[in-house]
């Protein structure tokens, strides 16, 4: 907040705190602060999106095509067609119509029929090194060669532990999640059951890290409020 | 017991009033603590010290208001550290807010008034904007940067070699040396279509709910390091400034509130069992 | 890789042929076995105590659009929990803030009362259309807990940060409270204050056991053969690195991808 | 039903190129030749195919890809080649040429539906002046801040003047602060359930909470300052690295495995439209 003269700080004080009114009651004062900043907002990226994208991406490109084309389809006048991935972008807003909803399903089709093309891609390029990383050495010698026919390297129970509780770990999750057959065999069962408290583990770092961030969101507020606003420690 | 089991149904408003002063704690006496450095913050700051010349870094700030409390930080420690060894860098943010270019000018200006007076835009560092296009404008980038960017975010085109002479020689995805991207969720989109493609190695800037879920990207290599969260920040401050006097990120200034309000939630844990159990000993 | 090596191609041909000929597959009426998951069990014992306690029951469907896959399947439970209290004679409240959510419930619910023979028990007041927002609805929600007594709670679907407002006026009036979302984000917050939870792909497997939608069915078990294929592979890959080191025949057989 | 097909078909098109773009290779395998570059000349390249030279003749259709250092292939023109070069050179299969202007196309596609958040709120605020629901000046306050907001969008970029002014207010005073204070109200929901609603009723939600314990105290500098006597594998920070980096790693990837085989699965129906279900059926 630096370089701020205080009617500005004071701005940004009272229209936070008007939002914490919101902790004493749901009130009138809240939701108008609340569609300010919606308001604000989607004015704001409006703009942005038409300054930073559209207009170099699409509006300039077209432009200069349409020059080209009127001074006898100079080099370049190709661009002009451009006007239309214009014409098809309006089909997005025809989501408002009930009578033409299909068209807009046109275009949402061809974005999402992209993004469902490229998923093989997607999904093997990001998983593929995790399967790759997860061939660990369950007796593990500290210098990581091979168990048989490696060096004499002493066997290091701690990697080794390690790598039996990674591995085994991915094993019985991957068990919890099968559903195409029964787990009436003891040792599927057992797995499972197993893969279920693993998760609880899993599942106490998510709650660990939500709390982190949901912290961290107040704590700027409040650094804000005491430091800079009231000038406090 | 039975206070015990009536402290139950407190009025939500007192919990709020208890937070708000238990969290206010820290901020009334200044204190700052040391910090356990974690590897995957050593790992990034070591991974940057050895940048070779003549290689830029692409930061993704694609941030804004809703988590700049961990992101503000995570940029702020990663640009001093840039700006300190005059490793060139570029801006933009792909897909998620608008807003991101903007934060990342606002901890620029402070670092570079308050740090590195000398730092001049277009020669150390550039702001390419917002752009749009989620993993077919990181295809687009890795290819050739000036299909995806015309104009930098001040309107300057990339090709005027005299505001922008780091522009001259960023052509393609073979110039950038790293991409650090800084958001609540880091696109995994970058792993799969820049590292998987390319091999340039991708570190995230992330909230510490998201972090959960990319630790595994460490063990495999995909990252090369990764700022969790408030922590990150202050972990980050700490190997730049070994005098903790030195270190006034947004990191190092929110990291010890932040202990105390991981200690809120603990104790508000704890006393809502207590209560529960001694009620249902007396209803049981 | 810019473009797919041998075993990425394989990868994909695999896959996709075990998805699509399972979907297929069940199309055509064989559809194929899916287990019943045990909280399908838990559910059961919760109608059973509301019934029991004569109170009714509150049936959240998440606050997922309605073509979202998670809210589907929470649609396919609700079937089940529906046709479940209508044999035991007891009220189902279904509290959601998805307008078209409104009418394809009433029809589901509806439907499992008629199959029970106690079609007059059913009255479309239960399925109410409560607020516009997140917050607002679990506000509401709380007040449809106090003032009907509700004995137990299924919050199955789709869920954000607000899920947590929900299950806390359920913890204070005792109720017994089941949840079930394919949101991984949020299953902590259910665990700690719900008696069951249904966690991540179990919502599908739940639906597509209850509902036998053919496209749901057949999907889920491609993916569970596919998702054996990946366990093989790991199990493999980790003997063969113990026993012959990390660049043996069998790693080289899938490739490094560094 | 037309209407039904041709959006199948187009989301299958949609997808058919990405898909093919990635299975299929650059360049026609059986006639591709793989070698160490020896020289090159207007006429061609002659390679070294393993032992004997080889002379490829430069047509307009060849494509030549080098392998980069990190193993990547990049595709290079013929002249750029220096002997020594592991290449790679056949006739194209033209699909990834025409990527570049694919994925310009699908951005710029994308883009225009930037009008459609603005559109839909503007319907929902301009109901409630119209029929004057309750409150309904605070739909005309969400005009006047959607002026202010694009007046103030003008000013990002501007070096100076009453623009940039606007611009500084409205972002730094206005936007910043009212929605990271939004944000902030989930800590007071978060807390308050703490107290209220976390119970450790079960063995499992009993081990949620010790984990979830231990990687809260092990990220904040007073887990380090309490644990700091103990020996190194019982001192917090470390016992959270090990959840974080092996226990939760390793069941994240579990989980995750599963969900990648349900996306490429989802990603599947989507693309061949096999969905079935209550919004698909609706007839169009």
């Amino acid at each position: 907040m630096e370089g701020a003269t205080t009617w500005q700080i004071w701005l940004a004080a009272i229209v936070t705190l008007g939002i914490y009114s919101y902790l004493i009651s749901d009130n009138k004062l809240y939701r108008l602060l609340l569609n300010v900043m919606i308001g604000l907002g989607v004015g704001y990226n409006f703009i942005i999106m038409w300054k930073q994208v559209l207009q170099p991406l699409w509006w300039e490109p077209m432009t200069r095509g349409f020059a080209a084309v009127f001074n006898g389809f100079a080099p370049g006048s190709a661009q002009a067609l451009w006007v239309l991935v214009g014409l098809l972008g309006t089909l997005w807003y025809f989501q408002f119509s009930r009578k033409y909803l299909w068209l807009s399903r046109i275009v949402i089709g061809m974005t999402l029929g992209a993004g469902a093309g490229v998923v093989f891609k997607q999904q093997l390029l990001m998983n593929m090194p995790q399967i790759a990383d997860s061939f660990r050495p369950l007796i593990a010698r500290a210098d990581g060669t091979p168990l048989v026919g490696g060096s004499a390297a002493p066997v290091s129970l701690w990697m080794s532990l390690n790598n039996i509780i990674f591995v085994g770990t991915i094993v019985c999750v991957m068990v919890y999640f099968f559903f195409s057959f029964e787990h009436k065999w003891a040792p599927v069962r057992h797995t499972a059951r197993l893969g279920r408290w693993l998760l609880m583990v899993s599942f106490g770092a998510f709650f660990g890290n939500t709390v982190m961030t949901r912290m961290a969101v107040f704590l700027e507020r409040l650094q804000f409020l005491l430091r800079d606003w009231l000038r406090f420690g | 017991m039975v206070w015990l089991a009536r402290l139950q149904s407190i009025d939500r408003r007192w919990i709020y009033a208890a937070i708000w002063v238990a969290c206010a704690l820290p901020f009334v006496v200044n204190i700052k603590l040391p910090v356990y450095v974690s590897p995957e913050t050593r790992r990034l700051y070591e991974f940057i010290e050895k940048c070779p010349p003549g290689k830029v870094i692409l930061v993704d700030s694609a941030w804004d208001a809703g988590s700049q409390g961990e992101n503000w930080g995570q940029v702020e420690v990663v640009f001093e550290h840039l700006l300190r060894k005059r490793i060139p860098f570029i801006i933009t943010s792909v897909e998620i807010t608008p807003l991101g270019p903007q934060f990342a000018d606002q901890v620029i200006e402070r670092l570079v008034r308050e740090k590195f007076p000398d730092r001049k835009y277009g020669v150390d560092w550039v702001n390419l904007g917002y752009t749009k296009g989620g993993w077919q404008a990181m295809q687009q980038i890795a290819k050739d940067i000036r299909q995806q960017y015309k104009k930098d975010s001040r309107g300057y085109s990339l090709d005027d070699a005299e505001r922008l002479p780091l522009m001259q020689r960023v052509r393609n995805i073979e110039d950038i040396y790293l991409i650090y991207s800084v958001t609540y969720s880091p696109l995994e989109d970058w792993i799969a279509f820049i590292h998987g493609v390319y091999g340039t190695p991708i570190a995230f800037g992330c909230a510490g709910i998201q972090s959960t879920t990319y630790y595994r990207y460490l063990l495999s290599g995909q990252l090369v390091g990764m700022l969790v969260g408030v922590r990150g920040a202050a972990e980050y401050d700490a190997l730049l400034h070994p005098d903790l006097r030195d270190r006034n990120s947004l990191g190092t200034k929110l990291i010890v509130p932040q202990a105390f309000g991981h200690l809120v939630i603990i104790v508000a844990v704890i006393l809502g069992n207590i209560g529960y159990f001694a009620a249902r000993r007396r209803r049981g | 890789m810019e473009h797919a090596n041998l075993q990425i191609f394989i990868a994909i041909v695999l896959f996709s042929f075990l998805i699509l000929w399972k979907i297929f597959t069940a199309r055509r009426g064989k559809g194929g076995f899916i287990r019943r998951i045990p909280g399908l069990n838990e559910i059961d014992e919760a109608v059973g105590r509301a019934t029991e306690m004569g109170r009714p029951m509150i049936f959240h469907p998440g606050v997922g659009e309605v073509q979202n896959v998670g809210t589907l399947a929470a649609l396919g439970v609700l079937g089940y929990v529906a046709r479940k209290a209508a044999q035991m004679g007891s009220r189902v409240i279904v509290t959601t803030a998805i307008p078209v959510v409104v009418p394809v419930a009433e029809d589901i619910v509806k439907q499992a009362y008629a199959q029970a023979g106690r079609p007059d028990l059913f009255n479309a007041e239960d399925i109410r259309f409560l607020a516009a927002s997140g917050d607002q609805l679990a506000l509401a929600t709380a007040n449809v807990m106090e003032r009907e007594k509700t004995a137990a709670h299924f919050f199955f679907g789709v869920y954000d940060y607000t899920s947590l407002l929900l299950t806390e006026p359920g913890q204070r009036t005792g109720a017994i409270q089941i949840a079930g979302t394919d949101q991984y984000f949020q299953v902590p917050f259910f665990i700690a204050s719900c008696d069951y939870t249904v966690i991540g792909e179990e919502l599908y497997a739940a639906s597509a056991y209850l509902t036998r939608e053919p496209t749901m069915l057949g999907s889920l078990i491609g993916q569970d053969y596919a998702k054996i294929i990946v366990l093989a592979v790991i199990v493999l890959g980790a003997l063969s690195t113990t026993l012959l080191g990390s660049q043996n025949l069998f790693v080289q057989l899938i490739g490094v991808y560094r | 039903m037309t209407k039904r097909r041709v959006i199948a078909l187009v989301t299958f098109l949609a997808g058919l190129y990405y898909f093919l773009e990635f299975v299929v290779p650059p360049t026609i395998p059986w006639r591709t030749v793989r070698g160490e570059v020896v020289s090159v000349s207007p006429q061609g390249i002659t390679l070294l195919v393993n032992g004997q030279q080889q002379q490829i003749p430069a047509e307009p259709t060849l494509k030549v890809y080098r392998d980069r250092p990190t193993g990547a292939p990049e595709s290079v023109e013929p002249e750029q080649l220096r002997p020594g070069d592991q290449v790679s050179a056949g006739p194209t299969t033209y699909l990834s040429d025409w990527l570049t202007s694919v994925n310009n196309f699908f951005i710029v596609l994308g883009s225009m539906a930037w009008g459609m958040g603005l559109i839909s709120l503007a319907m929902v605020h301009s109901s409630n002046i119209r029929r004057r629901r309750p409150e309904w000046y605070g739909s005309v306050l969400f005009f006047l801040a959607v002026g202010a907001g694009m007046v103030a969008g003008l000013g990002y970029g501007e070096k100076s003047g009453w623009l940039k002014e606007v611009n500084d207010v409205v972002f730094n005073y206005l936007l910043r602060p009212m929605s990271s204070t939004v944000f902030s109200l989930l800590t007071f929901h978060m807390a308050t359930a703490s107290y209220r609603a976390f119970r450790v009723k079960s063995g499992e939600a009993m081990l949620m909470m010790v984990s979830a314990f231990i990687v809260m105290l092990g990220q904040i500098p007073i887990g380090m300052w309490l644990t700091h006597g103990l020996p190194s594998y019982l001192q917090l920070p470390v016992m959270a690295q090990w959840i974080l980096y092996i226990a939760n790693s390793a069941a994240v990837r579990g989980m995750w495995f599963g969900m990648m085989v349900g996306a490429i699965a989802v990603g599947l129906r989507f693309w061949l439209s096999l969905e079935r279900g209550a919004f698909f059926d609706r007839e169009l």
